[in-house]
């Protein structure tokens, strides 16, 4: 039933701001709930989603590795919209995309407000930061070492990244998202195999000289 | 209905019996023979055998499937191999050589399969009026007829130097 | 290497996705490991270059190290350098193994109690160090080599603070000879510098120009650019070796006079009698013929030397009649107890031709700087006997290997209470040290040096350390403040980085950083000639054998420095095409007197000691004198000794110092070499050599070509027949099979037709200019990540090298010699100097053989006209390499990326290539990888690849330019207007119509040198 | 020709014993195993396990365990791979060729001649799998469609070999099998037990009706009409993966014939040295008469006139060509360290065959069987001369070498003799070994004939 009448006499309390902004959420559909905030929780930041995807990005169930820090790519690159070559910066004048430096992470967090660091992927980052120890991400797009891929070939041609990585701005949890669209005679190909690459190749006219890639 | 098995020593016998009895009527006729004999062949079904279509047919296939496969697939993704043509005929005679052998010879073995009626009856439970004797060294002609026509052709079947008649089926 | 150093070298460098190390597509987890902080001019995936300076010799050429994720890969020559000009040898090339090499120590050692070395902390070692000479500083003594300016000035500010002697330095090739000569004939002890570029004439009296000479690389690209074909039609500039092999030199010179060894100063004094008499100096010597010159007739030498008067003669005169004339003095390997006399007398000789001043520049004695006198080592191994030392400090060197074993350096450092080494990977000093303070390796370390004057070298790190190691310097500056606070006070106060930029106050350092130092012309400061001192003897030899022991230096291992890098192992002796091992030249008649064939071993006995080492009977060494290379016998080290073999403290090959007299010393006391004629016996043992060249004999096959002076100038038309002119193909890209399929196949299909590609990637070589110097395989080593096979491998010919060098004696014929197991015999001749080195790798042919036999089509022909090998296609039929004519192509035996790479020799790998697997073909790409970088540059510049954008490693690293690599398709490129060469082009093996897209250029014979 | 020996007398009363004595004598072959028989499998088991044992460390450490050098990428393994081609090309040959010029006689041998060749060319296929170096990525030689969209090439002479010795290796089989139907209708007739199913299952069905033999009959014909041209074409390709390179002394138009000559040569020898002892241990005498040695001995010199002719051939061509590389391959051959390969292989190939033109030799079952087994290792060791001497020696002197087997490849070798020996022993024990019917038709025939006779 949508009235509790009996949360009406002991409020539900939050104990971080996360909490908090669940409990706010909720009472935003439902007036009546009554709620109880601490003044030290009852704060804009970290945001809601930001702490909805924080929990996502750690969610076991999902499918995907485990990475060391909760970080969500649907929070950075969907909500907040950062283009993605402001951390991969690499992608458009390297072979590799590149993966960001804690300073670079540090350059946006060390500017946030305090209870930021109630996340604990916050805190982990500004761990390393400390320690100057680099993060060991877990690597999900990989190719065989035979493969010589080039970003900034596919970049400056104008390919979207999502491409090849699948819909990133809406993952909290990375992972290799599936996709067969190119098929070969009748066989699908999974994602980074040769053949899916070689029929974009066909489709989009690149080179199908094998020393493009293998060398 | 009843069926009459005559045993025999030569082929030649066994081959004038069964025309004697064709010639009289009786369809229902089978000729066992321990080994290939080319009197025997045409006695029962004069038409030569069918078995040579299969063959004909299956290397047809092959050379057609050869010379189209390796045209096809060696354009379907064209690399420059020491500057040879990507048709390469003289080359591909080969695929299209071995492929017609290929696909002959198992067309050959389904002919004989299917011409010959293999895998046949229960797999040699003895059938009707199959010995092992037959796969010895004996001949064996089996007749289907009416009661009335037993004797007839058990006097027949004895006229052609049948060793023994035997009733294999009341 | 222990976990934690990976990671704190992970920290800084950071690796990219699939770094080369990751074997193949393994499913394991692969870390993205990002920068804590990036450098903000590098980019994951780029390279970032830094100038620094190669400190393998003592010549000091200018380098650009290629970084990648921050580690250092390959060892490129800096283009602005006046040494070097962008060419580098093989010895630098190999230098960056140095870095990732395995036998490196971890951090501080200390010898325990069991007599292993344990690991220590720099603070108890130091203060070890320091406690032991503050007990008594007279009695500690330091010996080493040249740590570079700075260090060394630093280095002896510490001795002075804390009281201990001024060190020694040892050099085993200090050409110190030369600077004493240089003090006799023009009053300057300093070491001249000499310069080719614009002679006519050269006479190298034994210095090895091209190997082991003052200044091989440069020398090598001034000889070639002095007698350039194409710039000068009448031939350029002759070379005259003397000496008694037919050494790498020998084998480009034009006349080869095969000189008693030792005999060099009575030749050169006879040349100048000659010249002078021939009208040299305009009458300006002739003082001297009465005087210094007086008994050095021409048949009185002819007799000391073996060389016919007759010659002495010619070459008088020719030396007499030449614009630009410079004789090089006498190398290590021939000096012997009279070394400074017949050094001074080929200086007097090129004074006589008017070499002085220009292409013989005498620069101003410098300050500073590690001196070094044999005479002195000699005189601390006697003090040590006597036990009149207690701590020995020894940094860059490696005594105990490189002092002859007679020397006694071995017993008398066993009398020394505290030996402490710097050493930065384990040798077999700092195996008999108590304590080891290990350097940084070169790439890791700031310095600076002089390696002559007007050059002012930076040394600069690439990466960060991989172990707890620290500069030599710096731990000395630290003992001197561990040792006293009054040391420290007169010590500076900050680091080694500090002091070595304020040694460099006065100039830009910044600008020197990109440069790589500051340079300036030398400056030419000899005032006075006087022949006056100058004497001239025959050598004094020890020992009552009838051949002479020449310990030459090894072209790569040098003085040993080198044994323990495993490529300088695996490159073949350019001469010998042996690898990984010792030999012993003798000549044909002395292999049958001592009847003995090729490989079976000989004893050499001395006074000094004996080895035994496995014969090389040839035609191009005299009868009276037996070559033994230095540089082998080390009995520690991963690749130096056969400990990698799994034959731990086996030596591998001999220590030629073995046999010689430990007091072997010239007239200014610096080491002498030839010094010994051993006992020669035959040990009646064989042991098969890794030789990887079969016969020297061409057969007369189109493979190194050469053709006559005369035939190239069209006036001889009988010696045109020898030349190649007529079997010329000259390049038209109709006549590549492949592209006229891929015009008419992809035209009917409207695909981008071969026209579309603007590229037809070719080559040329160039053969007249080609020294065989081998810098180019060992580039191609590195640039390509080939595995070292190693010492079995290589004695099954089953090495990776992707280009080889074959070596030729003239046309050679067609003998129906009954083939023996032993490669044929030498076909050369005392006095032939028709040598043919004749690089080769894959020759791209337009109708590859090797194509068509490839059932799964993993090499074909791209559009470009590279031939190309996709190794994760291939299944390893071998078939290819079965019809490749050329033999270019390698097989994997082994999974040689596992078994060949101890950590962390893989970090060194080149992301850039892929590292093959078992069971694969592979070959030479023409560095396809740099192709498809500088395409992707020209792309993003939205532009074509430039000529010249791309440089082959080969080509790239070629000290005298033999490699031209380019667009045949572009007439204006430099490659195709090489190629175009109507009397020199050919293609190898052209009767087999493969059309490849390399054009040799023949060799010039230029014939004796006129009189 | 002599004529056919009249057959023995016991056949002509067929009716004295419940069975045929054709049956009992031949299917006699196939019970009871005795001690020796049993030591004799279990020595070619222990060395083919030796020999895999060897593969699969060469698999795992890489084939750098084998003698290869620089100039020399192929050894041992397709020396003997092309040996055991050649082996399997006496089979079809006797059957096909034979069949097709109704040489009767052949009857009695067809049926373990087929056997041959069909465990030589499962001997042979092996040997490309042990050859290559990645053996794991092998299946790339097939053209099957795959994601990559890659495809193989046709021009290459190994593509060819893949066609042709898959082909050859079915078509065998299905000679075999189709010749075998009757005969395992036979022993399905006389056998209880396990093999009782087995040869139910195996049989078909079959009961000799007239429309059996006849489409039966008619498919022999046939094949035998496919596997001539065949065996004629299998042996011509192997031979152009070395005439299809460049290489001195495999670049010649004379090889695909030559081979041939030289793979019925050595094939015949094969069938000789095994059927020699099968018949002395199972009394086949009455069967295998030495009139059918005789023939085999005659065709065996025959050939061996051919091959020779071929080697003189080669020797003139590389001479008379003025080709420098070709000449000093040759002469390397002959007098490079490798001389004694070459004079083994003449010696055994043109030598002893020679003894053959005198009928006492011929019909000598010891010399038969003596001189065959050096006509093998003569062939063996041609192959050896054609591979290693020519690669030894090519265009470029600087990178000549030499190659020596190490045990590796010894041991694989032994172990494809040992693997071919345990094929053909449980062949033995398990389907006739003589082609039962045939026999009976030529026995019931000459029966008839004396019938005739006595009239």
């Amino acid at each position: 039933m949508l009235f509790a009448p009996a949360a009406a006499d002991e409020p539900q309390s939050a104990a971080s701001v996360c909490e908090a902004q669940e409990l706010k959420a909720k009472q935003a559909k439902n007036p009546a709930l009554a709620i109880q905030i601490p003044p030290e929780f009852d704060k804009a930041w970290p945001s809601l989603d930001a702490c909805r995807s924080h929990e996502a990005a750690w969610d076991e169930e999902a499918e995907g590795p485990k990475q060391p820090i909760p970080f969500s790519h649907k929070h950075h690159a969907g909500s907040f919209g950062i283009d993605c070559q402001y951390c991969h910066s690499g992608t458009d004048r390297s072979r590799a995309a590149g993966v960001p430096s804690v300073e670079l992470c540090m350059g946006c967090h060390s500017q946030f407000p305090a209870e930021y660091d109630q996340l604990e992927g916050v805190q982990i980052l500004k761990q390393h930061w400390d320690e100057k120890r680099p993060i060991e991400w877990v690597q999900i797009h990989r190719l065989p070492e035979h493969v010589k891929f080039q970003h900034q070939a596919h970049v400056r041609a104008g390919f979207d990244c999502q491409t090849c990585h699948g819909p990133v701005e809406e993952l909290d949890k990375l992972y290799l998202v599936p996709d067969t669209r190119w098929w070969q005679y009748g066989l699908p190909t999974q994602k980074l195999e040769m053949g899916w690459c070689v029929m974009c190749h066909r489709d989009n006219g690149a080179s199908q000289d094998c020393l493009t890639c293998h060398y | 209905m009843p069926s009459l098995q005559g045993v025999f020593d030569a082929p030649g016998p066994v081959a004038e019996a069964a025309k004697r009895l064709k010639n009289r009527g009786f369809s229902d006729l089978e000729i066992y023979a321990p080994a290939p004999f080319p009197e025997l062949d045409d006695v029962l079904d004069p038409k030569p055998s069918r078995v040579r279509v299969y063959t004909l047919g299956g290397g047809l296939l092959g050379v057609v499937t050869g010379y189209a496969m390796a045209i096809w697939m060696s354009n379907d993704w064209p690399a420059m191999i020491g500057g040879k043509p990507f048709a390469a005929i003289p080359t591909y005679t080969v695929i299209g050589f071995e492929l017609t052998i290929l696909f002959g010879a198992l067309a050959t073995l389904l002919g004989l399969l299917l011409v010959g009626r293999l895998p046949y009856g229960s797999f040699g439970k003895n059938d009707k009026g199959y010995d092992k004797r037959f796969s010895s060294e004996e001949f064996g002609l089996v007749v289907g007829c009416r009661e009335r026509d037993v004797a007839e052709v058990d006097a027949l079947l004895r006229a052609h130097h049948a060793k023994e008649v035997n009733l294999v089926e009341a | 290497m222990p976990e934690i150093d990976r990671r704190s070298f992970l920290k800084l460098a950071g690796v990219s996705a699939g770094a080369a190390a990751a074997a193949g597509c393994s499913d394991h987890v692969e870390k993205l490991i990002p920068y804590v902080v990036q450098p903000e001019q590098m980019t994951p995936g780029n390279p970032v270059w830094y100038a620094s300076t190669c400190r393998e010799c003592s010549v000091g050429c200018g380098v650009h190290v290629k970084t990648r994720e921050g580690r250092p890969i390959k060892l490129e020559g800096n283009p602005d350098h006046p040494i070097n000009r962008g060419a580098l040898c093989a010895r630098a090339q190999a230098s960056v193994e140095r870095t990732y090499h395995p036998d490196r120590y971890p951090g501080p050692m200390r010898r325990n109690a069991a007599g292993q070395l344990a690991a220590a902390s720099w603070d108890e070692a130091l203060a070890q160090v320091a406690e032991a000479i503050r007990a008594d500083p007279a009695r500690v003594r330091v010996l080493g080599g040249d740590p570079g300016d700075t260090a060394h000035a630093l280095l002896e500010r510490v001795a002075a603070a804390t009281g201990i002697a001024a060190p020694v330095v040892t050099q085993p090739f200090a050409r110190e000879a030369l600077r004493a000569a240089t003090e006799q004939v023009f009053g300057v002890a300093t070491q001249p510098i000499f310069d080719l570029s614009g002679a006519d004439l050269v006479i190298d009296f034994g210095s090895e120009l091209f190997e082991s000479g003052p200044s091989p690389v440069e020398h090598q690209r001034q000889w070639a650019d002095a007698r350039d074909i194409q710039a000068h039609l009448e031939g350029g500039a002759r070379l005259v070796y003397v000496g008694s092999r037919l050494s790498l030199t020998a084998s480009s010179s034009d006349e080869w006079l095969a000189a008693r060894p030792g005999s060099e100063g009575v030749l050169a004094l006879a040349l100048a009698r000659a010249a002078i008499q021939a009208g040299a100096g305009a009458g300006a010597y002739d003082g001297l013929l009465s005087g210094v010159l007086a008994g050095a007739s021409a048949e009185a030498a002819a007799q000391e030397c073996d060389v016919s008067a007759e010659t002495i003669e010619r070459l008088g005169r020719a030396l007499a009649k030449a614009q630009a004339a410079v004789a090089l003095p006498p190398g290590s390997a021939v000096s012997s107890r009279r070394a400074v006399g017949s050094t001074a007398a080929v200086l007097l000789l090129n004074q006589v031709v008017g070499a002085v001043g220009s292409r013989l520049i005498v620069p101003a004695a410098q300050a500073g700087g590690a001196r070094s006198s044999y005479r002195d080592v000699l005189a601390l191994i006697r003090e040590m006997r006597d036990e009149q030392v207690d701590v020995l400090l020894i940094h860059h060197s490696n005594p105990v290997y490189a002092l002859p074993a007679s020397a006694g350096f071995r017993d008398a450092l066993a009398k020394v209470r505290l030996v402490v080494s710097f050493a930065t990977a384990k040798d077999e000093t700092s195996e008999k040290a108590h304590l080891v303070l290990p350097d940084h390796a070169p790439l890791e370390a700031w310095g600076d040096a002089r390696p002559r004057a007007g050059v002012r070298a930076l040394v600069q790190p690439t990466l960060r350390p991989l172990y707890d190691t620290r500069a030599f310097a710096d731990a000395m500056l630290d003992l001197g403040r561990a040792v006293s606070p009054a040391a420290a006070a007169q010590l500076p106060a900050g680091s080694f980085r500090s002091e070595l930029e304020a040694a460099w106050a006065g100039v830009d350092f910044r600008a020197a950083q990109k440069a790589g130092g500051v340079f300036v012309a030398p400056a030419h400061a000899a005032t006075g000639f006087s022949a006056a001192q100058i004497q001239v003897a025959a050598p004094v030899l020890t020992g009552e054998g009838e051949l002479t022991l020449l310990a030459f230096p090894h072209p790569f291992l040098g003085d040993g420095s080198g044994a323990n890098l495993p490529l300088l192992q695996e490159v073949p002796d350019p001469v010998t095409h042996v690898a990984w091992d010792s030999w012993a030249e003798i000549s044909l008649a002395t292999a049958e007197r001592l009847g003995v064939e090729l490989g079976d071993v000989l004893r050499l006995e001395s006074s000094a000691g004996a080895i035994e080492v496995a014969a090389f009977p040839r035609g191009g060494i005299r009868d009276d004198v037996i070559a033994v290379p230095t540089g082998q016998g080390h009995s520690v080290g991963h690749f130096a000794s056969k400990a990698g073999q799994g034959l731990p403290d086996v030596a591998r090959g001999v220590n030629v110092a073995d046999v010689l007299p430990g007091d072997g010393v010239d007239e200014s006391g610096g080491r002498a070499w030839l010094t010994e004629k051993p006992k020669v016996t035959a040990s009646g043992r064989h042991r098969r050599l890794p030789l990887l060249q079969w016969s020297d004999n061409k057969r007369e096959r189109q493979l190194g070509e050469a053709i006559t002076l005369a035939a190239l100038s069209g006036h001889d038309e009988h010696g045109a027949h020898h030349g190649p002119h007529e079997i010329h193909k000259p390049y038209d890209p109709a006549a590549d099979a492949a592209d006229e399929q891929y015009e008419r196949t992809f035209h009917e299909q409207g695909e981008n037709s071969a026209k579309a590609s603007d590229y037809r990637w070719g080559m040329t070589v160039d053969l007249d200019r080609c020294t065989g110097c081998s810098a180019c395989i060992a580039a191609c080593y590195v640039e390509n990540n080939l595995p070292r096979v190693g010492e079995d491998e290589t004695r099954l010919v089953r090495q990776m090298a992707w280009l080889r060098i074959d070596r030729w004696v003239g046309e050679g014929e067609p003998v129906l010699e009954a083939g023996r197991v032993h490669p044929s015999k030498s076909r050369e001749r005392l006095g032939d100097t028709d040598i043919r080195n004749a690089p080769i790798m894959c020759q791209h042919c337009g109708a590859a053989p090797c194509e068509p036999v490839c059932p799964v089509i993993a090499t074909y022909h791209n559009e470009e006209g590279l031939n190309a090998m996709i190794y994760n296609r291939c299944i390893g039929t071998r078939y290819c390499a079965n019809n490749c004519p050329y033999k270019v192509r390698r097989y994997n035996y082994w999974d040689h990326q596992l078994t060949k790479w101890p950590a962390p020799m893989e970090l060194g790998l080149n992301p850039d290539v892929t590292v093959r697997g078992q069971g694969v073909m592979e070959k030479c790409t023409f560095c396809v990888q740099r192709v498809q970088y500088a395409r992707q540059q020209a792309k993003n510049a939205g532009g074509k690849i430039a000529d010249g954008a791309v440089q082959t490693a080969c080509q790239q690293s070629c000290p005298s330019n033999v490699i031209t690599f380019g667009n045949l398709r572009d007439p204006q490129s430099e490659a195709s207007k090489k190629a175009a060469d109507p009397k020199r082009g050919y293609h190898a093996l052209h009767v087999l119509n493969t059309r490849p897209a390399v054009t040799y250029l023949s060799k010039v014979i230029r014939g004796k040198i006129e009189g | 020709m002599t004529p056919p020996p009249a057959l023995p007398a016991a056949l002509e009363h067929p009716h004295e014993t419940s069975d045929s004595k054709i049956n009992r004598d031949l299917l006699s072959v196939m019970d009871g195993v005795s001690p020796g028989y049993f030591l004799l499998l279990g020595t070619t088991i222990l060395v083919v396990t030796a020999a895999a044992l060897t593969w699969i460390y060469q698999i795992y450490i890489g084939l750098g365990i084998a003698g290869y050098t620089h100039p020399v990428f192929w050894g041992v393994y397709i020396v003997t791979f092309v040996f055991w081609i050649g082996i399997a090309h006496a089979g079809t040959l006797i059957s096909a060729i034979l069949f097709l010029f109704r040489a009767k006689w052949r009857n009695s041998i067809n049926r373990s001649a087929e056997a041959m060749t069909v465990m030589a060319v499962m001997t042979a296929g092996m040997f490309l799998g042990i050859h290559v170096g990645r053996i794991w990525k092998a299946y790339f030689i097939l053209p099957y469609p795959n994601q990559r969209g890659l495809w193989v090439n046709f021009r290459s002479p190994l593509e060819w070999d893949t066609f042709a010795i898959s082909t050859y290796a079915t078509t065998s089989i299905v000679f075999l099998f189709i010749g075998l139907i009757p005969d395992i209708a036979i022993a399905r007739d006389r056998y209880a037990g396990w093999r009782k199913l087995l040869y139910t299952g195996l049989a078909l069905g079959w009961q000799g009706t007239a429309r059996q033999w006849k489409a039966h009959s008619r498919s022999v014909l046939h094949l035998s009409g496919l596997a001539t041209p065949l065996v004629l074409s299998v042996h011509s390709v192997v031979s152009w993966d070395f005439a299809m390179s460049i290489v001195p002394g495999w670049h010649a138009t004379i090889f695909a014939p030559y081979f041939v000559a030289g793979a019925i040569f050595s094939g015949f020898a094969m069938v000789l040295t095994v059927m020699i002892p099968v018949r002395r241990v199972f009394g086949l005498e009455e069967y295998i008469t030495n009139y059918h040695f005789e023939n085999m001995a005659r065709l065996i010199l025959l050939t061996s006139l051919i091959v020779g002719y071929a080697y003189v051939t080669e020797y003139f061509v590389a001479w008379y060509s003025g080709v420098e590389a070709e000449q000093s391959a040759f002469w390397f051959r002959a007098f490079g360290p490798y001389w004694f390969s070459t004079w083994t292989m003449i010696t055994c190939n043109v030598v002893f065959p020679q003894l053959f033109w005198f009928k006492r030799l011929r019909t000598h079952v010891p010399t038969l069987f003596v001189v065959s087994t050096f006509v093998n290792i003569g062939m063996w060791f041609e192959r050896y001369v054609i591979i290693i001497t020519s690669l030894g020696r090519e265009y470029d002197p600087a990178v000549w070498g030499i190659y020596t087997p190490t045990w590796a490849e010894l041991t694989i070798f032994a172990g494809s003799f040992a693997f071919f020996a345990m094929l053909f022993l449980i062949f033995m024990k398990l389907l006739p070994v003589v082609a039962i019917y045939e026999v009976k038709e030529l026995a019931i025939h000459e029966r008839a004939h004396a019938a005739e006779g006595a009239h």
